[in-house]
C-alpha cells in the first residue's frame, strides 16, 4: 500500500548502501530529482540498472554511488559521450566501475520477467554477438517444441525501482502517460518502489495512453514538481535540451564536476532541477 | 568529408553536402507503406524527409514505443513528446521489441556505428584496449543487435574512412552477415541483413555469394580511389559501377527546412 | 496494409476450410457476426480457437464447422453447459470435435509467443494438474540461470484472427476499448487477420484504454454495426442477457438447433443478431 | 441443501439459507485493503458484499482484465462493462495472468468447482467415463489451476455433498495439496493454497502436517453426522468444533440488495 512521503524521507527509507536500484524513464519522466536526493545522502556501492543511463546516472557515478552499471545503451542523447561513466571504467575515478551490459531487448525482457515472477524471459537476441561473452546474465535456452535454440536472459529484480509519473491521488494510486517505457514493469519487479510525481489530484481522470499504477503495487509516493529536469513530462514542460548540452562542458572535467556537485547538489537543500 | 560539392544535375547546379547525399540516399531507400525502425543518428532525418517527399505513408517506429509517429520537426530525441503526439499508438518498451520488431513485422532496420566491417557486422560497443580495459568506451548495443537481426532488411548509413571501415571490428555489437557466405543463415537470423550500406562515398552492397560488401555506387564527385583510400579493407568494387543521383532541388529543400526545425545538430 | 471489405467478401477471401481460426473476445466485443458468417459458408474441419469458447462457438460446433476445439473455458457464462460442445465432444455429432484444452494463463500466453515471433513462451502453471497429461502443447523447461523447472506452451499462430472493435477510420487503423482481453496478440499472432468494427470514422480518437492496431498489422476490416450482439459493445449497446438464457433452450435440441440454424443463418441474408 | 434455517443469533431470528450463510461466511474471509481475485460461481457476490461492509478497500481483481473493479451492481459476468467503468486500471489478459496473478501479489483467490478431494484439490473438467469419452464435460480450466497455485492463499467456496466431496478426483484440474503433507511445497507451487474451504455445512481447514482438510466449524443448524454424511470420504472432525456466526442483520440485508440488482440468478 503506498504511503505519500517526503522525497529525502522517501529516498532514506527505500534506498540503501549496496542495494540494487534501478531509476527508470526512457528519454520522458526521468526521476531525476529522486536521483539527486540519493547522491544528497551519499549512499554507496549501488548497482545502478536502467536501459538508457544518461546525465542523472553519469552524476551519481560522478558522485561515487555506484559500484556496478547494468544498462544497454548508455550517453547524453543528442549531444554524446557520457564522460563520468567514462571516467569510471577507463580510469576507475572516482571509483571502479563495474559494468553488466545487455541490448535494449534484453534489457526490457529482464525487466519482464522481474515483473512476471519468472527467473528468465526468452528472445530471439544476441546471436552471433560478443555481448554474451562478457555478460553472464545472457544464456541460450532450447524449445521444448521445436528444438530451436533462443537466447535467455535471467530476471531482473531491482530493491528498488523508482520512477516518476505525472500524477497521483491522495490514496497513492498514480496516472503517467505519453512514452512510458519500462516504468511499469520496473515498479512491479522491484522489491520495493518509489513514485516521484507532478501533483497529487483529487481524482486520477482516465487519459488516453495512461498507464495506472493502483497504490497497492506502490511502496511510497513523494510529489516532486519538476523532478523529471531536466527531461520532460508530458503535459508540465518541455525537455531542458540546454541542460543536456551544458553537462557535457561541466563533466568533461573532474574539477568542474566536482563544483557542480558541491554546489548543485550536496550543499542544496534541494536540487534547483 | 564535410565540404560541399558542386555536381551539374538535371535541377540545376544545387550545391549539397555530401552529409545530404547521404541522406537522400537513405531517404530514397524506404518505400511508401512500408514501416521502418529508426534508430540513432541520422536515420530520424532521412525517415522524415522520406514521409515529405516520395513517402507520404512511411511508417515510423521508434523504438521509445511510438508507432507511426508523424512529428512535424526533427524530434531531438528518439523519446520526445512530439512523437507520442503524432503517433498511432504509443506502446511499452518491452511491447515495441517483443510484439513489433521481433517477429520481423518491420521491413526496414535503420543502424549506424563507429565501426563497420566488410560482412556489414557493426561495433558501437568499444574501441581498442579489450572489453574490460577499452580505450574508447560507445554507448553499447542500445535497440541494434535486435533491429539487425529481425527487421526485414537493415540500411546501414555511416561516413566511410579508415577509423570506421574496419578489416576485424573490436566488438561484434550487431551481426549483419557474420563471417560471410551463409552464416547469417545458419545463425538463424531471419532478416535479410545489411542490404545496402549508405556512406558519404556512395552506395555498398553485399556480394550475393560472399555477403562481403561491394562498392556499387559512387557518390557525386567521388572517385573509385577515393572510396578505396576511405576503406579499411581491400575493397571490392562492382564490375558495373553505377553513380548516385544528386539531391533534388525538392530533396535538398524538404531536408534543408527539416534540419532547420533544430537547433542542436543531429537528432538522435 | 488492411483494407476495407464487405464482412462476406472478407470470410470467403481470409477463411478457408481446415484454417486454424481465432474469434477472440472475452465476454466483450465478441465478433459473432463474423462466425454466423463462417457458418453460412458452410467452411468445414476448422481447428478453433478461443480461451472461452461461449455461445457464438457452440453454434459453430453444432453446424459442423469445427473439426478441433482449443480452448481454456467452454462454458455458456452466467447460464450453464454449452450443449453443442457437449453433443460434439460426448456423442460426435454432427461430427467428432477433438479438444486441445489449456488454462487461460497457458493460452493467453500462447497467444503472447505467437505474437511475439516466438515458438513458445514459459509460465507458472499446470504443475501437479492432469493437463499435461492431455495436451502436447504443454511441456516443461529449465531455467538455465536457476535450474528451476517451468511450464512452457507452445506458440498459437492461427491462421486467421478474428476479432470486433468499437472504430475504424477510413485508412483502416482500428480502436476498441473496454476489456479488450488477447485481441491485439490474437492479431498479431495471427497469418491474417479480420477486424469487424462498429463503425467507421473519420478519424481515430485516442480514448482512455484504447487499444489501437495500425492499418498495416490487419489485413482486412469490415463494418458491421451489431457485430458482437448478443455479447456487448462498450460505449454502443448492453449484454443481451436474454440471448444467452434463449440459448440454453435452443441448444439442447437438436432439432430445435436445426432450425435456429436453417431460419437465423443459413436462409438469413444476414444474422440479425 | 436450499432451505431456510431459522437461527436465534444475537441479531434477532433472522432467516437465512445455508446459501446466503456461504455467502456471508466467505465475505468475512477477505481482509479490508487486501486484493482479491474473483473466479467463477459465488465469489463475486462474496467480494462485493465485503466491500460494501466491513472491507471498503477491498480489491477486487477479475480475469478479464480490470484492477480494482468497484461494480455499484452485481456483474452478470467476469466480462461486464460495469467492472471496466468502475476498475482502477483495465489491463490486458496476459498482462492480468503474468504481471498480477502469477508473481503472487494477490492474497486471495476465489475457488469453486464440480469435485473437491480431502486435501483441496478440484476438478472443474470431466465426470465420469475418462477424459476423452466423459460422462459429463465440464467448463474446464479457466483461470482456476494459476489462481490456485498463485494467490497467497485460496477460499474454496462449494456445496458439500458426496457428489462434489469426493475420495478421489475425475481429474485434477487444479491443485491444493496435492497428495497431502508436503506436496504442495515440492510441487514449487508458491501461495499456501487452499487455507479454508466454506460449504453449506460449515467450514474445513487443512490439518497442519497432513493437510487433509478437517471439518474445524459447523454452520447454523448442522450437526456433525449431516457434514459427514455430505462427504465422500471419511470426514474428520477438529478436536475443539467451532461453530459459523450467524449472518448479521446487515450483511443479510446488504445482500439481499445486492443479489437484487441482478435479475439472472448467480454472477458468474
Amino acid at each position: 500500500m503506498s504511503r505519500t512521503r517526503q522525497l529525502d524521507e522517501a529516498v532514506a527509507e527505500l534506498v540503501g548502501d549496496g542495494d540494487v536500484v534501478a531509476l527508470e524513464g526512457f528519454t520522458h519522466l526521468i526521476p531525476v530529482a529522486a536521483g539527486h536526493e540519493i547522491i544528497r545522502q551519499r549512499r554507496r556501492d549501488l548497482t545502478l540498472c536502467r536501459m538508457t543511463p544518461d546525465v542523472v546516472y553519469d552524476q551519481l557515478i560522478g558522485a561515487g554511488c555506484a559500484s556496478k552499471l547494468v544498462f544497454s545503451w548508455g550517453g547524453n542523447p543528442g549531444v554524446g559521450s557520457l564522460h563520468r561513466f567514462r571516467d569510471a571504467i577507463q580510469r576507475s575515478w572516482p571509483v571502479p566501475l563495474e559494468i553488466e551490459e545487455h541490448s535494449h531487448a534484453g534489457m526490457a525482457n529482464r525487466y519482464v520477467a522481474g515483473a512476471s515472477g519468472l527467473p528468465f524471459a526468452v528472445l530471439r537476441g544476441y546471436t552471433g554477438t560478443d555481448l554474451p561473452k562478457h555478460t553472464d546474465s545472457i544464456k541460450t535456452v532450447s524449445c521444448p517444441f521445436t528444438g530451436e535454440e533462443l537466447a535467455a536472459v535471467s530476471a531482473l529484480n531491482p530493491d528498488v525501482g523508482i520512477i516518476h509519473a505525472q500524477q497521483a491521488d491522495k490514496q497513492g494510486n498514480v496516472q503517467m502517460w505519453g512514452i512510458t517505457g519500462v516504468q511499469k514493469e520496473t515498479v512491479l519487479a522491484a522489491k520495493r518502489s518509489l513514485v516521484t510525481v507532478e501533483e497529487t489530484v483529487d481524482e486520477l481522470v482516465p487519459r488516453p495512453g495512461g498507464v495506472v499504477l493502483p497504490k497497492w503495487a506502490v511502496t511510497a509516493v513523494a510529489e516532486v514538481p519538476g523532478g523529471a529536469r531536466p527531461s520532460y513530462a508530458q503535459g508540465y514542460y518541455e525537455r531542458d535540451n540546454d541542460y543536456y548540452q551544458q553537462w557535457d562542458l561541466i563533466s568533461r572535467d573532474r574539477e568542474k564536476f566536482q563544483q557542480w556537485l558541491d554546489t548543485e547538489i550536496l550543499d542544496a537543500e534541494r536540487s534547483p532541477r | 568529408m564535410t565540404a560541399s560539392v558542386s555536381a551539374g544535375t538535371s535541377t540545376g547546379d544545387a550545391e549539397f553536402t555530401a552529409d545530404e547525399m547521404m541522406t537522400v540516399a537513405a531517404a530514397r531507400s524506404l518505400g511508401d507503406g512500408t514501416a521502418c525502425f529508426v534508430g540513432i543518428g541520422l536515420p530520424s532525418t532521412a525517415a522524415n524527409l522520406a514521409r515529405r517527399t516520395h513517402a507520404p505513408d512511411l511508417v515510423l517506429i521508434y523504438e521509445s514505443g511510438t508507432l507511426g509517429a508523424k512529428p512535424d520537426q526533427l524530434p531531438l530525441s528518439i523519446g520526445d513528446g512530439i512523437l507520442a503526439d503524432t503517433a498511432d499508438s504509443v506502446v511499452s518498451v518491452p511491447e515495441i521489441f517483443n510484439y513489433w520488431l521481433q517477429p520481423g513485422r518491420v521491413e526496414t532496420g535503420f543502424l549506424g556505428g563507429a565501426q563497420v566491417d566488410k560482412y556489414g557486422n557493426i561495433n558501437t560497443t568499444v574501441i581498442g584496449g579489450g572489453y574490460e580495459d577499452p580505450k574508447v568506451r560507445l554507448p553499447g548495443a542500445g535497440g541494434a543487435p535486435e533491429i539487425a537481426a529481425s527487421c526485414q532488411q537493415v540500411l546501414i548509413v555511416m561516413r566511410q574512412n579508415t577509423r570506421s571501415f574496419v578489416e576485424t571490428l573490436d566488438f561484434v555489437t550487431s551481426v549483419g552477415y557474420g563471417s560471410g557466405g551463409d552464416d547469417r543463415e545458419r545463425l538463424g537470423l531471419r532478416g535479410a541483413g545489411p542490404v545496402t550500406v549508405i556512406t558519404d562515398m556512395g552506395v555498398l552492397e553485399p556480394d550475393p555469394d560472399t555477403r562481403e560488401l561491394t562498392l556499387t555506387r559512387l557518390g557525386p564527385g567521388v572517385d573509385v580511389e577515393q572510396a578505396r583510400a576511405a576503406t579499411g579493407w581491400d575493397l571490392r568494387v562492382a564490375d558495373e559501377l553505377g553513380s548516385q543521383h544528386p539531391p533534388t532541388e525538392t530533396e535538398l529543400s524538404v531536408l534543408r527546412e527539416l534540419k532547420a526545425t533544430i537547433e542542436n545538430g543531429e537528432s538522435t
